[in-house]
């Protein structure tokens, strides 16, 4: 991965392939509700995946600098495992740390590279993956953590 | 006073002796009797001020209770003397030659009451209202709403809205108890 | 006659040389009413709820309630606002003085003159009128009352007596407390739209004051067959709305309507309710003898239909039985409402479990309409490392132990996680069973949802707060029988689109704190497992709940759901008014055969 | 001075023989209700024989409103507001009576410091009640100067009014339960420089007016009340006073606060229309002393209302009540009469000038000038609102 | 409001005997007709605005108040206001707030007694719509029922220094020649007469004319 172009083409293999894991899941979810908030969650990571395209053909930008807030809830939860009788809870885990994960892997990348554009693109796919982190971040703070 | 009081209750057959504050008594005195028992409070026992005469329309007993109001200047003491009379066909013993001011008083319950004083003068007179065609307006079964939607207008373009029914209407118009 | 009567009138003389007292031509300008005039109205439009109070206390009759554009009635607000008409008004300030919300003044204006008496009318607050923005005025003094601002105080057990025991720990007023708090109300009903249940709040609490409480408890059943409860434990969001205490304390409806069942003896309750209509020959199965099941039961019962309810516990009263501790609402109380249900000929079968016992689709296909009401029975996980340690509890299970008369074997040092009802009421749990209890909350005391009251009797009882905290791992302590807590400490961040302020973890500030017993209580979810997958696929669910259609009705005519599962608030009220409202769609449906 | 009368003798109220006006001998005149020389909306039905009147018939009705009959469709609260309007120079002793007689019915004690700022305003009332008399009464001899004096006081005094209460003429202040409001900041230094000002200023009305030959002429011997005629005609306040009766109802049967203040009730021997004025003249520097000791010694703290039930639904036990209170005519009344429900049973509103304006003023205006009788209506201070109500 | 569609030339006067009628005329009131010369109306406006005599008539609580208009603190005689005891010299009719039936009478004969040019102000809430006495079985409601009214000002009562403006705007409204009460009651009178017999029911006194 040393062009831009490259490193967009990867970021965007993984959108797809987030979505099409999402997809997936809600055919095989058992539980009620499920199927739509995992339709919910593929059509989440679809957008990504258009907006990163986007950028690709210079339709829009990336931002290395934008703020964004980390609400650190992923950091201290367990792993859970995908299944077929998921709850909401467990679900919004799985796609917190995947979102996570990504953000880890754009930052090390952003890290190793010695090139200032490519650090660029590395450090805005990064923040446009905390982005997306802090959207499930505030979907579990609102929906789980409301201590009713 | 409790003597005087003792002595009325005895002689006048005053009953529903009753102190309302200190310096206030109210009694109750038949109808027939009454204007000697005015007399007498004047004339032995120093009630020598009427502070006013007025009725009160107990419908609801079919009565006119009228409340002669006497002080004693001397004593400083104030007795309400009340006396029942029937509504239909009022009519009571004028005190015209007891207090100079009773015949208006008089003049005055005639015509807002209904209530006749044979003997005062001026009785027959208006007194507050002119050409009044309708029943006296004291009297409880007078209604000044209702008379006056009938012979006044008011300004039009008023109306109010309850703030519970519209809200009732707007917020939740199928739910809540059944109408 | 003296020469001196002749001389001294010429006195009059020594004033030609005076300043004249007169005033100029412009005497408006020159002399503006006093600070305290008591001129023109003027009402500050936003915050005022069109109580309507004003209205009522005018003689002359001359203020008029009356939409406005650009206001519509939603809660706390009628959407009404005082027109006034100086054809009647006399400047008395008695609205003002009466105003529940402060929002109506006036202001020392006092000119106003025209050829067209029309003219003379207008929305205060609405309307530009030439005195808006004047600051002087008669307002009402701090210290001058039209109704008593105080609430009358409930007595209360003391915290060192109420947490030795389960005893109730509010007393219930006795009649000329429940009399003289009554007398505050100013009947506006603002209460009525914003109760879930749209009970007759007004209409009760005037029966109070009459001393006919047969009569309010008869209002009080034609919207909620659960007074007896909601009169101890409602979430009462009418108070929160009540105009008395927007500058005081609002009117005490909880306790006043714990004060009409009270009056009651429960054996006079057949006489005074109404009764069972005539049968329809319609089988109704309700699923879950909560608050939402049996006020459906209730209602559809008295409409003459034939009601079964399966309950999976063995007892009736759902999250209020097995969540709610006695010491907030003790047993007989409870018992009080749903004996009553039962008495109308409401079949209740305990222990069993649909699903298990029997299949979903069969009450489908055997009942003329199901309503499903199942509640939020499965706790939240922490889904934090070490979760699984033996001394981490949930505190629906803490508090399922205590009304079974199980020993929870809690320990003596309890840290509970949540800031939630069930988080209080484990945390009071665990105080009474003789435990030091810190309760450990994300954000700050006011971001609680749980009853302020509950809060405040909480600290009272000696339970520690320990706020924007937030648990991340639990560990094995030096004693096998206690655990260590790792925990951090929040910052608050204003989130940038708005909403409660979401904590932040700082990691440089953690702390291990060693406990006999972590008791977590971040929420509940609900489970739906019993409904096969071939009808869940039809059916409207999102976030583990139902999303019901007009009368609680789902995309399956037959299927009516209510209560927590089925609606974002999870409370009581809000349980038996989904209830009362699925009855009344059902009653329809099956009446009419029309879908909501 | 004479003694009131223990035993007062029948009164003689046969009607003289009917005045035969077809005789040509007899002038029939009305005088009001539009007429300068009436006090408010009333008239006199004159029989004149030359100037000389023979006979005069009262007659009122004219400002008749039915107080007492909507009052009992208005609720307690509601006919506070309604209540000063009985007698439109003096509101303020109906609303002070009629919120006295609430009280007491519904047993309701008033604070201390409410007692001290009503019994302020009943006397403030009164001052600016008489400064207007003053300015009435010079009027209807033709002194025009001093009505412009006096009512410019009695104006700085509504000044004060206003500042205090939020309003000029109907102050609606107090209330059932206590007053609505306190003194603001500065008005007692205001206050006693009014105070200071209407005292120099009455000391000139008394070299103008009262040392005035003409008005000393015109007004001595006008109107005199016999001293046996007080009693059987009800005649109270400074009329009665001036004829030497020592009764004033603030010393005999002392209400608000009246027992802590230090007063003596003033008299005179003849209660001829210049005694009167006498009287009324030194009672207003009486006023001026008992606000001036009011001011001095009222406390500057403290609640000023009761503590009250919502007056929105505010009922009241059955019970009945008279409660009077001494205003510048006299002895001004409320009876009041409950029967447990939120409106009040029967409200009775005893004005002195009903007997002044009507029983008395036909006995006093026969063989009076038609000159004179405005001067002597005046004297008699009587407010015709208050008699119809 | 109605035109007069009564083409009677005459009024009947059947509130008098038989002996009175002779007494007064019959005749209908007549309207004003302003002077053909637009500037000699002016003029004659201009001296009526700076003229304004008031009836010395206290009809109600509004009356209270012009005491301290017509003496030294507010002192109208300034702007030409000056009180006038009887209605044949007097210009301007101030109606003290509410009136009751009985005084209504001696309003509406005072008013027709007036000479015109004549305007009338209507002090306080009582005569816009009720006030105070909306309930009250004595007292009228809108006084424009009864009488034309040319300028209402508001207020219980109506402070002395919005007498003074409300006189100003009276000036005002005259120089511009804006007051027409006084030809409306001519043009309505029907209207007006039956108004006011229907409450005042002791209706002994002519039509019209004094």
């Amino acid at each position: 991965m040393n062009t831009v172009d490259e490193i967009l083409d990867y970021a965007i293999d993984q959108e797809q392939q987030a979505a099409d894991f999402y997809a997936d899941m809600a055919k095989r979810a058992e539980k009620g509700g499920m199927k739509e908030i995992f339709l919910e969650f593929s059509a989440e990571e679809e957008r990504h995946r258009d907006k990163l395209l986007n950028v690709k053909q210079g339709d829009q930008e990336l931002h290395a600098n934008q703020a964004v807030i980390n609400l650190k809830i992923s950091d201290y939860l367990v792993d859970v495992e995908p299944h077929e009788n998921i709850s909401y809870q467990d679900a919004l885990i799985v796609a917190m740390k995947r979102e996570r994960a990504a953000f880890r892997l754009y930052s090390d990348m952003a890290e190793k590279v010695t090139e200032p554009a490519l650090q660029d693109v590395f450090l805005g796919l990064a923040k446009e993956e905390a982005k997306h982190k802090l959207f499930f971040e505030s979907e579990y703070d609102e929906r789980v953590l409301k201590d009713n | 006073m409790n003597s005087m009081l003792e002595r009325l209750s005895k002689e006048f057959r005053v009953t529903d002796i009753t102190e309302r504050h200190p310096g206030l008594t109210t009694l109750t005195a038949d109808k027939d009797v009454a204007e000697t028992l005015l007399r007498e409070l004047r004339d032995r026992e120093g009630y020598t001020h009427l502070n006013f005469m007025t009725a009160i329309d107990y419908i609801e007993r079919g009565v006119f209770t009228l409340v002669y109001m006497l002080h004693n200047y001397a004593t400083k003491s104030t007795l309400s003397v009340h006396v029942n009379i029937d509504r239909v066909n009022a009519e009571m013993t004028s005190i015209h030659t007891l207090w100079a001011q009773a015949w208006t008083y008089q003049r005055e319950l005639r015509e807002l009451w209904g209530i006749n004083f044979p003997g005062s003068p001026r009785v027959e007179e208006d007194f507050c209202l002119e050409g009044w065609e309708e029943i006296p307006p004291m009297r409880r079964e007078f209604d000044t709403v209702e008379y006056c939607e009938r012979t006044f207008t008011s300004r039009e373009g008023r109306g109010t809205v309850n703030p519970r029914e519209h809200m009732a209407e707007i917020i939740f118009p199928n739910r809540g108890g059944d109408k | 006659m003296s020469l001196k009567d002749l001389i001294s009138p010429f006195f009059v003389w020594q004033r030609a040389f005076e300043k004249p007292y007169t005033v100029g031509l412009k005497p408006i300008v020159e002399r503006p009413g006093a600070p305290a005039y008591r001129g023109f109205h003027i009402n500050m439009s936003d915050d005022c709820v069109g109580c309507g109070s004003c209205f009522t206390i005018c003689q002359n009759h001359a203020i008029d309630m009356v939409k406005v554009d650009g206001l519509e009635a939603h809660g706390g607000d009628s959407g009404l606002r005082p027109r006034f008409d100086y054809g009647r008004c006399c400047w008395c300030g008695l609205c003002v003085d009466i105003c529940t919300a402060g929002s109506l003044r006036m202001t020392n204006e006092y000119a106003w003159f025209t050829t067209n008496p029309d003219d003379f009318r207008f929305v205060a607050g609405m309307e530009n009128k030439s005195w808006d923005g004047r600051t002087g005025g008669y307002h009402r003094h701090p210290d001058y009352h039209l109704f008593p601002p105080k609430r009358i105080e409930m007595e209360m057990l003391a915290p060192e007596e109420s947490v030795a025991s389960f005893t109730e720990v509010a007393k219930g007023y006795t009649e000329e407390q429940a009399k003289l708090e009554a007398d505050r109300c100013v009947e506006c009903g603002i209460c009525v739209a914003t109760c879930p249940a749209h009970m007759d709040v007004p209409d009760y609490i005037h029966s109070i004051r009459d001393g006919d409480y047969e009569k309010g408890l008869q209002l009080m059943y034609r919207t909620n067959p659960f007074p007896a409860t909601c009169g101890r434990i409602c979430t009462r969001r009418c108070e929160s709305v009540c105009p008395v205490g927007i500058q005081g304390e609002p009117v005490a409806i909880r306790w006043l309507k714990r004060f009409i069942v009270d009056q009651v003896a429960e054996a006079d309750y057949a006489r005074i309710l109404p009764n069972v209509e005539a049968d329809t020959g319609k089988r109704i199965a309700i699923v879950g003898a909560g608050p939402g099941g049996l006020s459906a039961a209730y209602y559809l019962r008295l409409k003459g239909h034939a009601v079964e309810v399966f309950e999976s516990q063995a007892q009736a009263g759902g999250m209020l039985r097995y969540g709610v501790p006695s010491y907030r609402l003790p047993d007989p109380a409870l018992d009080k409402d749903i004996e009553h249900i039962r008495s109308l000929g409401v079949e209740i079968h305990f222990n069993h479990s649909i699903g298990r016992d029997t299949a979903f689709s069969d009450l489908l296909d055997n009942y003329d309409a199901v309503f499903v009401s199942t509640g939020l029975n499965v706790p939240s996980q922490m889904r934090i490392q070490g979760e699984d340690h033996p001394r981490v509890m949930d505190g629906l299970k803490l508090l399922d132990d205590v009304a079974n008369g199980k020993d929870p074997q809690i320990g003596t040092s309890v840290a509970v996680i949540g800031g939630g009802n069930v988080a209080m009421d484990a945390a009071r749990v665990s105080r009474r069973l003789g435990a030091e209890v810190t309760v450990l909350y994300r954000r700050r005391i006011e971001d609680m949802p749980a009853d302020t009251e509950e809060i405040h009797e909480a600290q009272a009882e000696g339970c520690i707060f320990v706020t924007q905290a937030i648990p991340v791992e639990a560990l094995n302590a030096a004693q096998s029988d206690q655990v260590t807590l790792k925990w951090g400490e929040a910052e608050m961040l204003q989130d940038p689109k708005g909403g409660r302020p979401r904590p932040v973890l700082q990691e440089e500030r953690m702390h291990l704190d060693t406990f006999d017993t972590v008791v977590s209580a971040i929420g509940q979810g609900s489970n739906l497992d019993y409904i096969p997958t071939e009808i869940s696929d039809q059916l409207q669910i999102k976030w583990g709940k139902f999303i019901p259609g007009d009368y609680q009705q789902m995309v399956l005519n037959k299927l009516f759901v209510g209560g927590d599962v089925a609606n974002a608030t999870a409370d009581a009220i809000s349980a038996i008014e989904d209830g009362h409202h699925a009855a009344r769609g059902i009653h329809r449906f099956l009446d009419t055969g029309q879908r909501g | 001075m004479p003694q009131p009368p223990t035993h007062s003798s029948s009164l003689d109220m046969a009607q003289p023989e009917p005045i035969d006006l077809s005789s040509g001998k007899y002038v029939k005149l009305w005088q009001g209700p539009q007429h300068p020389g009436i006090t408010g909306n009333m008239s006199l039905e004159l029989t004149l024989c030359g100037d000389e009147i023979v006979e005069c018939k009262t007659h009122v009705g004219y400002l008749h409103r039915g107080f007492e009959k909507f009052m009992e469709r208005r609720t307690y609260i509601q006919n506070f507001t309604v209540v000063c309007r009985i007698a439109v120079p003096e509101p303020t002793f109906n609303e002070y009576l009629y919120s006295a007689a609430i009280e007491e019915l519904a047993g309701i004690e008033v604070p201390e410091r409410a007692n001290w700022l009503r019994a302020l305003n009943l006397e403030m009332m009164r001052l600016a009640s008489f400064l207007m008399w003053t300015g009435g009464m010079s009027g209807a001899f033709g002194l025009y100067t001093v009505p412009n004096w006096t009512l410019t006081y009695r104006d700085y005094i509504l000044d004060l009014f206003e500042e205090l209460t939020g309003a000029r003429i109907y102050h609606m202040y107090i209330v059932p339960g206590g007053v609505r409001n306190v003194l603001p900041d500065g008005w007692k230094a205001r206050a006693l420089e009014i105070l200071k000002g209407t005292e120099k200023m009455m000391r000139e009305v008394d070299r103008v007016m009262m040392n005035n030959a003409v008005f000393k002429a015109r007004s001595k011997g006008l109107g005199l009340i016999p001293p046996d005629m007080v009693d059987p005609y009800g005649i109270v306040g400074p009329n009665a006073r001036a004829a030497g009766f020592k009764r004033d109802l603030r010393k005999d049967e002392p209400y608000l606060v009246y027992d802590q203040l230090d007063f003596e009730v003033v008299t005179a021997t003849a209660s001829d229309a210049y005694e009167r004025a006498w009287v009324r003249q030194q009672e207003i520097f009486q006023c001026i002393n008992l606000i001036r000791q009011m001011l001095e010694r009222m406390p500057d703290s403290g609640p000023f209302q009761a503590q009250m039930p919502n007056v929105l639904h505010w009922k009241i036990p059955p019970g009945e009540t008279y409660l009077k209170a001494e205003c510048t005519r006299g002895e001004y009344g409320y009876y009041v009469v409950t029967d447990g429900s939120e409106y009040v049973r029967r409200v009775h509103v005893r004005g002195p000038s009903y007997t002044h304006a009507i029983a008395v003023m036909e006995r006093l205006a026969v063989g009076t000038n038609i000159a004179d009788i405005a001067g002597l209506m005046v004297s008699l201070h009587t407010y015709p609102p208050e008699i119809e109500r | 409001m109605i035109k007069s569609l009564s083409t009677d030339a005459t009024l009947a006067n059947a509130g008098l005997s038989a002996e009175e009628q002779d007494l007064f005329s019959n005749a209908r009131p007549t309207a004003y007709e302003p002077y053909s010369i637009k500037a000699v109306e002016d003029f004659a406006n201009w001296c009526r605005a700076n003229s304004l005599w008031i009836l010395a008539f206290g009809t109600g609580c509004g009356a209270i108040e012009l005491r301290p208009l017509m003496t030294a603190r507010f002192d109208a005689n300034r702007i030409g206001v000056a009180g006038r005891p009887t209605p044949r010299q007097a210009s301007v009719f101030i109606i003290g707030g509410y009136s009751s039936v009985k005084t209504l009478k001696r309003i509406v004969r005072s008013y027709e007694q007036m000479q015109g040019p004549k305007f009338v102000i209507a002090l306080g809430i009582c005569p816009v719509n009720g006030g105070m006495y909306w309930d009250s079985y004595n007292t009228i409601k809108r006084l424009d029922q009864y009488i034309p009214v040319d300028l209402y000002i508001t207020g219980c009562m109506p402070r002395p220094e919005v007498l003074v403006a409300g006189a100003l705007e009276l000036k005002k409204m005259i120089k511009e020649g804006r007051c027409d009460g006084a030809n409306r009651y001519v043009e309505n009178f029907d209207w007006y007469k039956a108004n006011q017999k229907k409450v005042i029911k002791k209706w002994d006194m002519p039509d019209y004319n004094w």
